[in-house]
């Protein structure tokens, strides 16, 4: 993990700084916008391209897996449908051109459009992804505030949890979890999608692991913003340590941390896969699985999609967060 | 938390304690036998030894020291804000009449910033970067109770406005870093002092800043005091303690070695660590004095050694920069120009000061001498070559590249300009492979020589520089710069970082090398006693301009613009002394130095 | 029976969670109690809902709850009416004449008549369908003629003795021509049938909800009662993960469960709240094909030495921990015509094993251990997609590799995705491959033998690779004839042949293997075609 | 502690040893040591017992890999059916799994290819990362974009994604999944490299090699390079960890390892459905991946930390 630590320096050479983007704020978001539909298209193309080039035959999943014995023009109804049997680079054009409309195609296994089937899955997907963000940060900050700089014990006590934590498998959590506190103390739901209760333990599973990243980072940034003379001063100002660690050092640490579940958003839609699976969830992660063993060319574009326009997005917001946490990040380049 | 108590066997103390302040009922401070120590994963490190203060209201006490003297964690036991693993133990603490050993972390918090103002050395990193300076005095007020929204807001203006800040309304609201440096230590003052507070803490309240803005700051401090308050703060800048300080203390090694009036410590110090540190301030009455006990170095053992192929004229200027002008893009298209038209002569063998505040141009002015910046327009030569230029003279890096031994760096931070993965000696005999001196065989030896040349060890030749004081890195950086035998060296606040006994040795050292080896000096640096002490000419720089040039007697006894005048003036002096007979006396005196 | 009696293995977990606080077993369950919703949790995903459209067993098996067939099949395997009343079939064994009810309606409103036959039998093999299965079925299908609303004639072409047997799966279950009609899209979300409940919800990848058709009157003879079913409610959820599923049975989140996970078996036996619901299904059972198209089991002795090699029973009994009976021949003990002499045809015998491998020359033993001929190891590759199978099969498949490397066989089991082995199996490029037929006829024989499936596009049954003009013949004879003892004598010289081959290394019969919480609901029963379950006559048990 | 202290007395000891007294600027009062034994017992003085344990632990599982044949005589591979699911117990440390195998000769067996693979992803990551993350670094204006774009389209692509295409085109196994993974951790490596090359063109150090009249390809070849590179070790020992853990998650979807490979991430897969009646089989490859990702971690943290007190 990088762990990006910003300590105010103050530079000695007279050069001033000049921001990548210049330009006034209406050129800025355009140049955002812009460059946002470029990685969408990248990724897409790219996702295209790898799938259709990969050995492995549709046909096969689409007609059913064993105990099949489809006739020939059974399959070639099949590959005429689905355009199969034109050149690869024009089932590309013609997939871009029905993306353009909004059309994400037919899905190869559910014969049904992608948008039907993925549909019901974004919902929980986001929810699982969201409250796992949120245990996560919950966790790590509570073993920041709690743990670092408070003597040796708990302060090693506090790092070695958080490295236990990102130690684990999140697919081993979900496991041990599921037995523990659905089948053997039944205080959660084995499994399934329905309410809160539901959505617990799966999101544990994803959320303790990156707990153990976040919290890496933000106890070292945390570290180093306690160390910091601004903190002595508002200690020499009469603040109780709660508040110096709450009011002043806090905000100076979850910087990485946030910079951190930017990428880990992104990563969580699909790796949710795996809680997905043990707590018989609908969601993405595992459309996407299940898409790419079928090659269901089409849902696994879809969701490489999906996943890469919240990549964007949550970029965006952590880019904003970022600006209203730390508000010297619009400063750069006016000459401060 | 740190642990407090009284040192019971704490009676005999050995420092002095200001005459007539100790016991009186007033006293803001009554401290005698502190003694403070860290426990370490290595032991117990003792900081503070047996040291004792008193101070009266009005009254302002300097604590005086290089670092790691413990000044600092004498000031910081006062508010009680020493480490968690720090160990204070006392005869006698008392702080605003209340027996300090005794106060809780409660009640420690209702002293501070309430009856107790602490003000940091640095406002760009002592207030919260990312909060505004309002919201900064905001919470000093809530911390201590005071209601009402718009009643704080107004102290938090009058607050602002008592620390000699305009627009109030305006600065509320704007972040440190928006702020210029003297605002910014005024915010902080203002921050520390918004509870009218009896007592302030000031750490190194003026360092860092340039010459006008100290002397604003100075004065902001010495308004405190007028209104009664008492103030204990911290300086290696003798000059500054002597503008602020009614009482002295002097601290070395954990100890105070000498305290008493300041007038009466300054003018006629007893101690002889004391009258070093006196004697170590470079300043114009001192010229061509050495301003440190060590005995000058001897560039003899260099003279046998080969000298580099150079076309640098024996006869021509050695650097003649002609009407520079530099400019970087600004925000919104415009374009902020650093340097405009500069023009100077660096003439062989001599020391060409270039001195001027933050902001003015001077270190973009020395990165296109050395060739590192491509000005917008004008040229450089550089001893009779062309060396930097636009247009048809512009000189390529293919061109310069050969001439770059002529020329070399000597900058104020030496750590950051040695590859992290190399040694003393590897950072020597480095720069001996780039300029082709020496053979494969020989450079270790030549990197040896170089050491003893600049005053260090040859033990110190596998030693890495991040395990170095301050003043043998800038050594190391030294020699690295003589090892390619250049003419010129550029030195760009050299000794900036360092305490004041360091910096004397170092300038010695760079007037022993001066006078050795022949080189001419392009010196750079806001401080003014520096530079009138190693100049033969001087340029006043302002916002990228030439202000004044001249010799340096000229620029400091007569100066002709009302900007250098005014950067003169600003600078605090010392008091009248008994000349250098105390001098003589220290002999031999060996600074000892953390850094 | 070695199964140590560990439950919730209490040492380990101690380890994990303070057990102090542990109410074992005595889970809150997450719904009401209510006895009119009938949870349902499936182990493999469903594609299309409509089971014409591709045909895998997922579908059939959610397809048995809402749609009828045309015909039935008794437990004894005896064709019987459903939708049909009754049918004629010409000498000649082409044209069969359906009789079909007048007072059944598809719960879209549509009556079923004879013209719904038609539409249902031309969608199946409608290419653009895409049936894999029905459609395969269906292969010698022609034409259906409506004679009158109640009169349906279908004309074959070729005598196919199998059609009323195929007919009667969940496979081919009757749709509403209406609803057919919608584009597939439609049609495979909310697929509308005549049976005794009806889809209202599906979330892909999650859960299918199902309501009573309180209108239904078309039970099957097989059926325990007439009527509309007995729960109000039918919640079917897609639950893959093993342990997960038997979880959920056991906090009470769903009532029954498919594909029981085999380590959970004893202690679901003794648990008197669960009970098991167990039947073998017909057809070829679980199995290892050898592909005979390539080295080394193009020689017969190599095929023979292979299957001596292992020791499948062993394996088995720890991995499936008995809950699976052993098979030996090409067809599972219940499928008609089914003849056990061939279950013991290829007992463990290393020896035996040994002299084969000699004889045909894999005499040389590398470093590892394996037998070379000419310096070439004796290697089999074995591509395999984990996600397909039980754990159990996975674990049973590593302890062949085991064994056989006792005898000198490199087994390399390479594991990827669905597709990959697809286009590997397409092209027989594989030595062992796994597979099973599940159909409720012994013409399962001539899917998985004979010629005609060795070139069938896009997906080969035919996995040995076996070619043999004999065996053809045998398997197409059946078919033209519909008399039991012609037909007995038939597969029996088929199954003789397929065993002499030593073209599969059989493991275990398949079986549909159910869980229900017997302490609410009870009657969970399967249908006799495809063994699936048969939600229908479950009731509910009081609580009082 | 939370405030900086003065004097900065508590510094790490010194290799070399200086000689007090006789520096004009001040050498500190240090004890003279000299020779290497002193120089490793200065080292390992200050260590966290923490960090000795994690080292301790690591040196095991290293042994491990390297002569397993030392720690155990089983066959991890015999299988026997009638021996399945038996407890740990004096013959079988960690018991026997489904197919009854000793979990223990399995675990010891995996040992060596579970870290390897671990340290071939890393390898991989740090690679691909490498070439991506500094040619962007010290390109010029377009490069840099161009990759950094690209590596953005990574980001932006699942990194699941991005593994399962890998071990769609050259099937499952060990090599594999060491290459899923290394591509699927290379854009982060990328961006973390390049940052790290900006850093160091920035430092002032390259100034001066430019002042001592190094040619751009020295500076490039013989500066920045070997500084961006200096600390991939500390990066890579954080990395293993990780990586042992993503491709036990390949093998949780059934696309790692190839049985009978003894492989920690396939073990654990595989003994996930026997949790409930043989919770060793799963338990103990479970454990070590975690140790081999903890101990990794907490030793590479503290070579890092060693590494950047001396920067």
């Amino acid at each position: 993990m990088s762990t990006a630590t910003q300590t105010a320096r103050t530079s000695h050479t007279e050069i001033p700084r000049t921001t990548a983007t210049a330009g006034s704020t209406g050129q800025v978001i355009l140049k955002r916008a812009a460059g946002s539909l470029f990685v969408l298209w990248a990724a897409v193309t790219l996702t295209f391209f790898v799938l259709r080039l990969v050995p492995g035959d549709p046909v096969t999943t689409i007609l059913g897996g064993h105990s099949a014995a489809p006739s020939a023009e059974t399959v070639a109804a099949v590959e005429a449908q689905y355009g199969l049997d034109q050149p690869v680079l024009l089932q590309y054009v013609n997939y871009l051109a029905g993306l353009a409309t909004g059309n994400f195609g037919t899905s190869y296994v559910f014969k049904v459009p992608v948008l039907d089937i993925l549909g019901p899955q974004i919902l929980p997907t986001f929810q699982l992804a969201g409250l796992a963000l949120v245990f996560a940060w919950a966790i790590a900050l509570a073993f920041t505030l709690l743990t670092v700089g408070r003597g040796r014990v708990l302060d090693g006590v506090g790092r070695g949890i958080e490295v236990f934590f990102a130690a684990l498998p999140p697919f081993w959590v979900g496991i041990m979890l599921a037995v523990v506190f659905a089948v053997i103390l039944g205080w959660f739901p084995v499994a399934g999608d329905d309410g809160f209760k539901s959505l617990v333990l799966p999101a544990l599973a994803l959320g303790i692991p990156l707990a153990g990243f976040i919290a890496q980072v933000t106890r070292s940034s945390f570290e180093e913003a306690l160390a910091q003379p601004f903190v002595l001063s508002a200690r020499a100002r009469g603040l109780s340590d709660l508040a110096v660690r709450v009011g002043h050092a806090l905000r100076h640490a979850i910087l990485p941390g946030l910079t951190l579940s930017a990428w880990a958003v992104g990563s969580l839609v699909s790796s949710a896969v795996v809680a997905e699976i043990i707590f018989a969830r609908p969601g993405l992660g595992r459309s996407l699985v299940d898409a790419i063993i079928n090659r269901d060319l089409p849902i696994t574009l879809a969701v490489v999609f999906i996943i890469a326009t919240v990549y964007i997005l949550v970029n965006l917001v952590v880019d904003v967060l970022y600006r209203v946490i730390d508000p010297r990040t619009n400063d750069k380049g006016a000459g401060a | 938390m740190t642990d407090y108590r009284t040192n019971n066997d704490g009676g005999g103390t050995a420092s002095a304690v200001p005459a007539g302040s100790a016991g009186e009922a007033n006293s803001l401070l009554n401290i005698e036998g502190l003694n403070v120590s860290f426990a370490t994963p290595r032991g117990t490190v003792d900081v503070v030894k047996d040291v004792s203060l008193a101070l009266a209201p009005g009254k302002a006490l300097a604590l005086v020291g290089e670092s790691g003297s413990g000044k600092t964690v004498t000031a910081r036991t006062l508010v009680g804000l020493n480490a968690a693993n720090a160990k204070v133990n006392a005869g006698r603490l008392e702080v605003l009449g209340r027996n300090a050993l005794k106060l809780g972390e409660r009640q420690w918090r209702g002293l501070r910033g309430k009856d107790i103002g602490y003000v940091l050395q640095d406002a760009l990193v002592s207030l919260d970067p990312l909060r505004t300076v309002g919201q900064e005095i905001d919470e000093a007020l809530r911390a201590h109770g005071v209601r009402g929204k718009a009643a704080r807001l107004e102290r938090v203006h009058q607050a602002l406005l008592d620390a000699g800040i305009p627009d109030p309304e305006v600065r509320a609201k704007q972040r440190s870093g928006e702020l210029s440096g003297g605002l910014r230590q005024r915010a902080l003052i203002a921050q520390a002092t918004v509870l009218n507070p009896q007592l302030v803490i000031a750490d190194e309240p003026t360092t860092a800043l340039d010459a006008t803005v100290q002397a604003q700051i100075l004065e902001l401090l010495a308004g405190l005091k007028e209104q009664g308050r008492g103030l204990v703060f911290i300086s290696h800048d003798l000059a500054v303690v002597s503008h602020l300080a009614d009482e002295v203390a002097v601290m070395q090694g954990g100890r105070i070695v000498e305290s008493g009036r300041a007038a009466e410590v300054l003018s006629n110090p007893r101690h002889e660590y004391t009258r070093a540190l006196i004697n170590a301030i470079p300043t114009g009455a001192a010229k061509g004095r050495r301003l440190s006990a060590g005995a000058p170095v001897s560039a003899a053992s260099l003279s046998g050694s080969p000298g580099r192929a150079t076309e640098f004229s024996e006869t021509a200027p050695a650097i003649v920069a002609r009407d520079l002008v530099k400019s970087y893009p600004g925000p919104g298209g415009t374009r902020r120009t650093v340097v405009d038209g500069v023009s100077f002569t660096l003439e062989r063998g001599r020391t060409l000061g270039i001195v001027g505040e933050s902001g003015s141009g001077k270190s973009t002015t020395a990165r296109i001498a050395l060739g590192l910046t491509q000005p917008d327009a004008g040229s450089v030569t550089l001893g009779g070559f062309a060396w930097s230029g636009t247009g048809a003279d512009q000189v390529s890096e293919e061109q310069r590249r050969r001439h770059r031994p002529d020329i070399q760096l000597v900058n104020q931070d030496p750590l950051s300009s040695f590859d992290p993965r190399f040694s003393v000696g590897r950072v020597i005999t480095d720069a001996l492979e780039a300029g082709s001196i020496g053979t494969s065989g020989d450079r270790t030896e030549r990197a040896v020589t170089l050491l003893d040349q600049v005053g260090l060890p040859p033990s110190l030749f596998n030693r890495r520089p991040l395990t170095l004081s301050g003043g043998q890195r800038q050594r190391v950086a030294i020699a690295r710069a003589l090892a390619l035998q250049p003419r010129v060296l550029l030195l760009d606040e050299p000794v900036s970082a360092l305490d004041v006994s360091i910096q004397a040795q170092v300038l010695d050292l760079l007037a022993d090398l001066q006078s050795q080896l022949g080189l001419s000096y392009l010196f750079i640096s806001h401080d003014l006693g520096v530079i009138h002490h190693v100049s033969d000419d001087v340029l006043v720089m302002k916002d990228g301009k030439v202000v004044e040039t001249g010799t340096a007697a000229d620029i400091f006894t007569n100066p002709q613009t009302d900007y250098t005048r005014q950067l003169l003036a600003a600078v605090p002096e010392l008091p009248a002394r008994e000349p250098a007979a105390h001098v003589a006396a220290a002999p031999g005196l060996t600074v000892k130095e953390a850094s | 029976m070695t199964l140590r009696k560990a439950p919730w293995a209490p040492t380990a977990l101690a380890a994990v969670v303070v057990l102090a606080l542990a109410g074992c077993g005595g889970a809150a369950s997450a719904q009401p109690d209510e006895a009119d919703t009938f949870v349902f949790a499936t182990g493999k995903d469903i594609s299309c809902l409509d089971p014409h459209v591709n045909g895998d067993m997922p579908q059939a098996s959610l397809a048995a709850n809402y749609l009828d067939s045309l015909v039935s099949q008794d437990k004894e395997g005896k064709i019987r009416p459903w939708l049909a009343e009754s049918w004629e079939v010409s000498a000649d064994g082409l044209t069969y004449t359906f009789t079909v009810r007048d007072d059944v309606y598809f719960t879209d409103g549509t009556k079923f008549t004879a013209e719904a036959v038609k539409a249902n039998l031309d969608h199946m093999v409608d290419p653009d369908t895409q049936s894999g299965t029905a459609g395969g079925y269906l292969k010698p299908y022609e034409s259906t003629e409506v004679i009158n609303e109640t009169t349906a004639r279908v004309t074959l072409n070729r005598p196919y003795a199998a059609f009323l047997e195929v007919l009667a799966q969940p496979f081919l279950g009757i749709e509403s021509p209406t609803a057919l009609k919608r584009p597939q899209a439609e049609n495979c979300i909310s697929p509308v049938g005549t049976g005794p409940y009806k889809i209202v919800d599906y979330i892909p990848q999650s859960k299918v909800s199902l309501v009573r058709n309180e209108d239904y009157n078309s039970a099957p003879p097989f059926a325990q009662h007439q009527g509309p079913a007995h729960i109000k409610n039918l919640e079917w959820l897609i639950v893959p993960e093993d342990s997960t599923r038997y979880g959920l049975l056991r906090a009470g989140q769903v009532d029954a469960l498919d594909l029981m996970p085999s380590v959970h078996f004893a202690e679901a036996e003794a648990d008197k709240k669960v009970q098991l619901v167990l039947q073998d299904r017909p057809g070829n059972p679980t199995n290892l094909m050898l592909n005979t198209t390539r080295a080394p089991f193009d020689d017969i002795k190599v095929r023979k030495a292979f299957l001596h090699s292992v020791y499948v029973e062993a394996g088995i009994d720890s991995v499936y921990f008995g809950t699976v009976t052993k098979a030996g021949g090409p067809l599972a003990s219940t499928t008609g015509f089914y003849s056990p002499e061939f279950e013991d045809a290829y007992l463990p015998d290393p020896v035996e094993a040994d002299r084969l491998l000699d004889e045909a020359g894999w005499t040389g033993r590398d470093e590892q251990g394996y037998r070379t001929k000419d310096g070439k190891r004796l290697t089999v590759v074995l591509p395999y997609t984990p996600a397909a199978w039980p754990t159990a099969h996975a674990a049973l498949v590593t302890q062949i590799q085991a064994s056989a490397k006792q005898r000198g066989f490199d087994v390399r089991i390479e594991n990827q995705d669905f597709a990959s082995s697809s286009e590997k199996y397409n092209n027989f490029e594989y030595d062992l491959r796994a597979g099973y037929w599940n159909t409720n006829t012994a013409d399962v024989l001539r899917i998985v033998f004979s010629t005609e499936y060795m070139k069938s596009a896009g997906f080969v049954p035919n996995g040995s690779g076996f070619s043999n003009k004999e065996f053809d013949r045998i398997v197409n004879e059946a078919l033209a004839t519909d008399d039991p003892d012609i037909r007995a004598d038939l597969y029996y010289r088929a199954q003789q042949i397929v065993s002499e081959n030593a073209l599969q290394l059989p493991l275990y019969n398949q079986t549909s293997q159910l869980a229900l919480r017997q302490d609410r609901f009870a009657n969970l029963t399967l249908e006799p075609s495809l063994s699936l379950p048969y939600i229908y006559d479950v009731t509910a048990v009081n609580a009082s | 502690m939370s405030v900086a202290l003065e004097p900065t007395t508590t510094r790490t000891p010194l290799p070399g040893g200086g000689q007090p007294g006789n520096q004009p600027d001040g050498g500190r009062g240090r004890t003279r040591t000299t020779g290497l034994l002193a120089a490793v017992l200065r080292g390992l003085r200050g260590t966290p017992i923490g960090v000795w344990i994690a080292a301790a632990v690591l040196a095991f599982l290293v042994l491990a890999a390297v002569v397993p044949s030392l720690l155990t005589v089983k066959d991890p591979y015999i299988i026997d059916p009638a021996g399945a699911f038996t407890a740990p117990n004096a013959e079988h440390l960690f018991g026997t799994d489904q197919n009854g195998r000793d979990v223990f000769s399995r675990v010891i067996a995996g040992t060596g290819q579970s870290l390897l693979l671990g340290l071939a992803a890393t390898a991989i990551g740090l690679v691909l990362g490498g070439l991506l993350g500094i040619t962007a670094g010290v390109s010029g204006k377009w490069l840099d974009s161009a990759i950094c774009r690209f590596v953005e389209i990574l980001f932006a692509f699942p990194g699941l994604l991005l593994a399962l295409i890998v071990i769609a085109v050259s099937g499952t196994g060990v090599v594999t999944a060491a290459i899923a993974v290394g591509v699927g951790t290379a854009p982060g490596y990328a961006r973390m490299l390049r940052t790290q090359t900006l850093q160091v063109i920035a430092a002032p150090y390259v100034e001066t090699a430019r002042s001592l009249g190094r040619s751009r390809q020295h500076i490039l070849w013989h500066t920045i390079v070997p500084n961006v590179i200096r600390p991939l070790f500390v990066l890579a020992t954080l990395g293993v960890g990780q990586a042992i853990v993503w491709a036990s998650s390949l093998s949780f979807l059934g696309l790692g390892a190839q049985p009978p490979a003894a492989e920690w991430g396939a073990m654990l897969a595989d003994g996930r459905n026997y949790i409930q009646i043989a919770w060793w089989i799963a338990a103990f490859p479970g454990i070590f991946i975690t140790l081999a990702a903890l101990t990794t971690t907490v030793v590479g943290r503290h070579l890092q930390q060693r590494l950047e007190a001396e920067v």
